[in-house]
């Protein structure tokens, strides 16, 4: 554990006076998951709610403006209503698999959130493969979708599934390959490490100019496909399949599906922040100096605004088909992404870097 | 072209064929029903005629006969020409479907059967397409009755 | 040669699915049974009737005048459009002749209709494709139209302004203003609907080779309206056969070869400027005149057959009346567009995958109620 | 080479859609194209012609202009309006003549297509522009238009 924040350091101590030391720390680990999952439920329904407000404020319409002072309570009120709903189902769907690819959904989306750097001492767990482990962790709430559409016995739903497996499969090596563009860059795969390359050379996007800019981009495309999101969103697709995988869920369950979808929104755009835009550092260090400012509030701002950018993606373009999905893939993404790949080890190489 | 020459034309494509101007303002070409396809696909493949639009396909129940409208035009000669078939069978009547020339009868036919019950020989689906498959009579001849669901004046 | 032989290998197993009665896509109650395969679309076989409400048997029951107001219920988004071939055909029935303001007015409405018919299907049309944003700037604008409606008719979609003999009433005072404003406000968005769909490279992709309708097969399936003009059937009535005052203004028809969807978006896109156009050079000089021609309180046909033929909004609609001299129609038929142009859909969309079926039918802007009557 | 032209025009022609909704988005404040409804009842008003309902205005003698020919009756295509009618005796004139007892008006079947009201000679009826027509009961959708002892105003048959 890695919070040595004052607070958390008096429960630290208070906890490990009164415990022994074994059940001490899983004490802490639970409190600290408490934390993070409540922070985290936070989160998800006030990107809900963001992405309603910018979303009618595209669309020349008010959002949500009744529950609470211009309906900031709106998704609380959501969650609720989820909460008390009956958990419908279909008849002769596979009970168990049916139960268990929302957890799945949800659960994969939650374990990423540990290792984010929100400061410099606010992070979970600092592993030293954080990258590596955001990308394998991501890519386990396709399994998820695909159960869930497996197992609900609906056409719709299946097809959806399976339109994710081929998506999410194939946008993973985008985003591998443009990850490891970045981390050419650092040397390193830790995230805290990544960050502090970032304070002495500026950030990564300024250090690796060109090929970093198109790493970005290509990032940024693929992580829009990989959290299904408008202009892939061909795994709901609401006016092909209905609501695709999750058709046939209700109540919570949806919700879990629902949530995830928001949360793995904050994980790309938390990814995007660490390798491109600094994390949790200020922009030319205007805020170094001022040591009660808390760093975590440039963390947010820079991921509030490549969430913007996803957003204003989704609601401007329309949704791509799936064999064109798989050209630009294939034929686009993925070439220029080796290509972006030497030319990037060609610039450290001759030292190139700004 | 104008409407003697129309006529001129389709009346060597059969016997016993009835033309007529009248309550019309389209040359209006009565055919029986044996020879309804024969000289539908004359009007078609003629190069003078080339009837290549149906516009308009109607079922029709005279009252005793019952019967289907064609409407054609010519898109490229610009002309317009009614045909008319009827057949006084009205326990099974059974036409030749057009719908090998004019793909849009397929449809048509389709509603045509549904509502009048003309059946339609060569047909590649035919079905009842608004009505439920169990559908009792119908509802468009003259004689329909459904005391539940009609309101007369 | 080793492509086959995959495919011989890896048979797959076609199933069948449901799209519809309610379907988002279906923008109604529209049935389509889809049999897929994986993705690839094999059949389309429409089943129809959720919302059928015997029209044609109705109008054998009701006078001439009643009948009008019950075309405002089938293609509703051109409701005056149907209003005013109803009332053509009994006025070619009873011979009287309007006066020329009720047709430059008749004229000017049924392009506003037009325009709103087109603006809706634009927003729908993003929409079907996954831009949902396009819904809300097409409401935008057609909410000017409606206004006008709603100010000079009463109603909003389901006017029922015309009267066999004229119109209901005269416009409204505040008519000739609003629709310049409209005009105004119009020519500066359109532009901009091009900026925000048409040139995207995703819906280019989307849409161009996608359902692709030859000429031949437009006239043969009798494929109307925007449907056929994309394919390069020139089957305007308003060109071919001029009613109203419509041969008595200048507009393009508008044509374009390719035959798909994009061809048909464009060709949207055109009747848009062209409905404008047409507007503008009648809004300025509508001319004085009598709004009604008398006619008797009870209409009778003479006996005999009329067929008048109109361009509405999604193609040709044409109005079979048969009569028999009695004050009630004995047969009305209407050959509405959308019945014809969904004959076409099984036919270009085979082999095609589900989102192409999807983006044929947006660029077919179906209105369930037209075809189902 | 197209290869390279079309990655180019596609990411030109995604800005310039997002141009278009970003430009939008900056305006949001100027204020958003929906209408609040329930809280902007009372700026709302409908036009003038705008078809509301039918009704049957009144004088402040209680004294409507319906001689009961029932024309509308006869115009209405879906049977919306019934007229009670009898015969009675003018107090005026001593002749008997048609009054209506009763003009039943059924919101609930009204397309509002507007020929009864086109159709009476007397203009009796004319449009309302009430808008909110719902009710908790379809009972309440059946009116009866001419109010309680009322009457027809005298001369309206001439």
């Amino acid at each position: 554990m890695n919070i040595p924040l004052n607070i958390t350091k008096t429960i630290h101590d208070w906890l490990f006076s009164i415990m022994p030391e074994g059940v001490a720390t899983v004490t802490e680990w639970v409190i600290v998951a408490a934390a993070y999952l409540a922070l985290f439920a936070v989160v998800g329904l006030y990107l809900v709610l963001l992405e309603r407000k910018v979303a009618a404020w595209f669309q020349l319409r008010l959002g949500p403006n009744r529950v609470g002072p211009w309906g900031i309570f709106q998704t609380m009120a959501d969650a609720l209503k989820l909460v008390s709903k009956e958990l419908t189902s279909n008849t002769k769907i596979d009970k168990f698999l049916y139960n268990l690819a929302p957890y799945f959904v949800i659960l994969s989306s939650l374990i990423a959130i540990g290792v984010f750097p929100f400061s410099r001492q606010f992070q979970a767990l600092d592993i030293n493969i954080g990258i590596f482990f955001l990308f394998a962790i991501s890519s386990i709430g396709v399994i998820g979708i695909l159960l869930a559409g497996w197992s609900s016995n609906n056409k719709f739903s299946m097809i959806g599934a399976m339109r994710s497996g081929l998506q999410t499969i194939s946008y993973e090596l985008s985003v591998g390959l443009s990850m490891l563009t970045m981390v050419l860059l650092t040397g390193s795969l830790q995230l805290s490490e990544i960050i502090e390359v970032q304070r002495t050379g500026g950030w990564l996007i300024i250090q690796g100019h060109i090929p970093a800019i198109i790493a970005f981009m290509i990032f940024m495309i693929a992580g829009t496909a990989e959290t299904n999101r408008a202009p892939f969103d061909l795994v709901e697709a609401e006016s092909e399949l209905g609501a695709g995988f999750h058709t046939e869920y209700s109540g919570m369950k949806f919700a879990y599906f629902f949530l995830a979808e928001f949360i793995n929104m904050f994980i790309i755009a938390s990814i995007a922040v660490v390798l491109f835009f600094g994390g949790w550092l200020s922009p030319f260090g205007i805020t170094d100096d001022i040591t009660w400012f808390p760093e975590s509030i440039w963390f947010v701002i820079k991921v509030l605004g490549i969430i913007f950018l996803m957003m204003w993606f989704r609601w401007t373009f329309p949704r791509l088909r799936v064999d064109q999905l798989l050209t630009l893939e294939w034929k686009y993404l993925l070439p220029i992404n080796l290509v972006n790949l030497v030319l990037m080890a060609i610039i450290i190489w001759l030292n190139w870097t700004i | 072209m104008k409407n003697e020459d129309l006529q001129n034309i389709i009346n060597s494509f059969g016997e016993n064929l009835e033309f007529t101007t009248e309550e019309s303002e389209f040359l209006n070409v009565i055919v029986p029903k044996e020879q309804l396809h024969e000289v539908c696909e004359q009007l078609k493949i003629n190069p003078d005629l080339k009837f290549d639009y149906l516009y308009c396909l109607t079922g029709m129940d005279w009252g005793g006969d019952l019967g289907v409208i064609y409407h054609l035009e010519s898109t490229e000669l610009k002309h317009l020409v009614v045909v008319k078939v009827k057949t006084d069978d009205r326990e099974n009547p059974t036409l030749d479907s057009v719908c090998d020339i004019w793909r849009t009868a397929e449809f048509h036919e389709m509603e045509v059967y549904d509502f009048f019950g003309i059946k339609f020989n060569n047909h590649p689906n035919l079905k009842r397409l608004f009505l439920t498959p169990d559908w009792d009579g119908w509802p468009l001849r003259k004689d329909y009755v459904d005391e539940a669901n009609m309101i007369i004046k | 040669m080793v492509e086959k032989e995959i495919v011989n290998k890896m048979k797959t197993e076609e199933y069948f699915v449901n799209m519809g009665p309610q379907h988002p896509a279906a923008h109604g109650v529209l049935r389509l049974l889809l049999t897929i395969d994986g993705e690839i679309i094999k059949n389309v076989d429409p089943d129809l009737g959720y919302i059928h409400r015997s029209i044609e048997k109705m109008c054998e029951r009701d006078s001439y005048q009643q009948i009008v107001h019950l075309t405002d219920r089938m293609d509703y988004l051109s409701s005056h459009i149907n209003n005013e071939a109803v009332c053509l055909a009994v006025e070619k029935g009873l011979d009287i002749e309007v006066s020329d303001r009720v047709k430059v007015i008749r004229t000017i409405i049924s392009e506003l209709t037009r325009l709103a018919s087109h603006q809706l299907w634009w927003g729908v049309m993003g929409m079907d494709l996954g831009a949902l944003t396009t819904y809300f700037y097409a409401f935008r604008d057609r909410e000017y139209i409606n206004d006008i409606f709603e100010e000079t008719c009463g109603a909003r979609l389901t006017m029922n302004y015309n009267i066999p003999g004229g119109l209901m009433y005269d416009i409204h005072p505040n008519f000739v203003n609003r629709v310049k404003e409209f005009l105004v406000h119009f020519k500066t968005k359109l532009p901009e609907y091009d900026r925000l769909l048409t040139g995207n490279v995703i819906f280019q992709k989307r849409t161009k080779g996608v359902g692709v309708l030859t000429k031949e097969d437009a006239i043969s399936y009798g494929a109307t309206g925007p449907v056929g003009r994309g394919s390069g059937f020139a089957c305007d009535v308003r060109k071919k056969h001029p009613y109203s005052a419509y041969d008595r203004v200048e507009f393009k028809e508008a044509l374009f070869t390719e035959g798909d969807s994009l061809a048909r978006y464009k060709v949207r896109i055109m009747e848009m400027w062209e409905s404008m156009s047409i507007i503008d050079q009648l809004i300025d000089n509508i001319p004085e005149g009598d709004i009604k021609t008398p006619t008797k309180a009870v209409i009778k046909l003479p006996k005999g057959e009329f067929y008048q033929r109109v361009e509405a909004a999604r193609g040709e609609l044409g109005v079979y009346i048969n009569s028999t001299g009695t004050k009630n129609p004995y047969r009305v038929k209407f050959r509405s567009s959308g019945f014809s142009n969904l004959s076409v859909l099984n036919h270009i969309t085979k082999g095609a995958k589900i989102a192409d079926l999807v983006a044929t039918m947006a660029s077919f802007d179906f209105v369930i109620p037209d075809i189902d009557r | 080479m197209s290869y390279f032209s079309d990655i180019y025009n596609g990411i030109k022609t995604l800005l310039t859609g997002m141009s278009v909704t970003g430009g939008y988005f900056i305006r949001a404040r100027k204020g958003s194209i929906t209408q609040q409804y329930p809280d902007n009842r009372e700026t709302l008003k409908m036009f003038d012609r705008f078809r509301g309902e039918v009704v049957m205005p009144h004088d402040e003698n209680n004294e409507h202009y319906c001689t009961g020919c029932q024309s509308c009756e006869i115009a209405c295509p879906n049977g919306s309006i019934e007229i009670v009618w009898d015969r009675q005796v003018d107090p005026e004139t001593g002749k008997k003549k048609k009054m209506i007892d009763k003009h039943i008006y059924h919101l609930g079947m009204c397309t509002m297509c507007g020929l009864c009201i086109e159709s009476c000679p007397t203009d009796a009826i004319v449009w309302a522009q009430n808008y909110e027509n719902s009710v908790y009961d379809r009972k309440y959708l059946t009116k009866v238009l001419n109010q309680p002892g009322s009457k027809v105003k005298a001369g309206i048959e001439d």
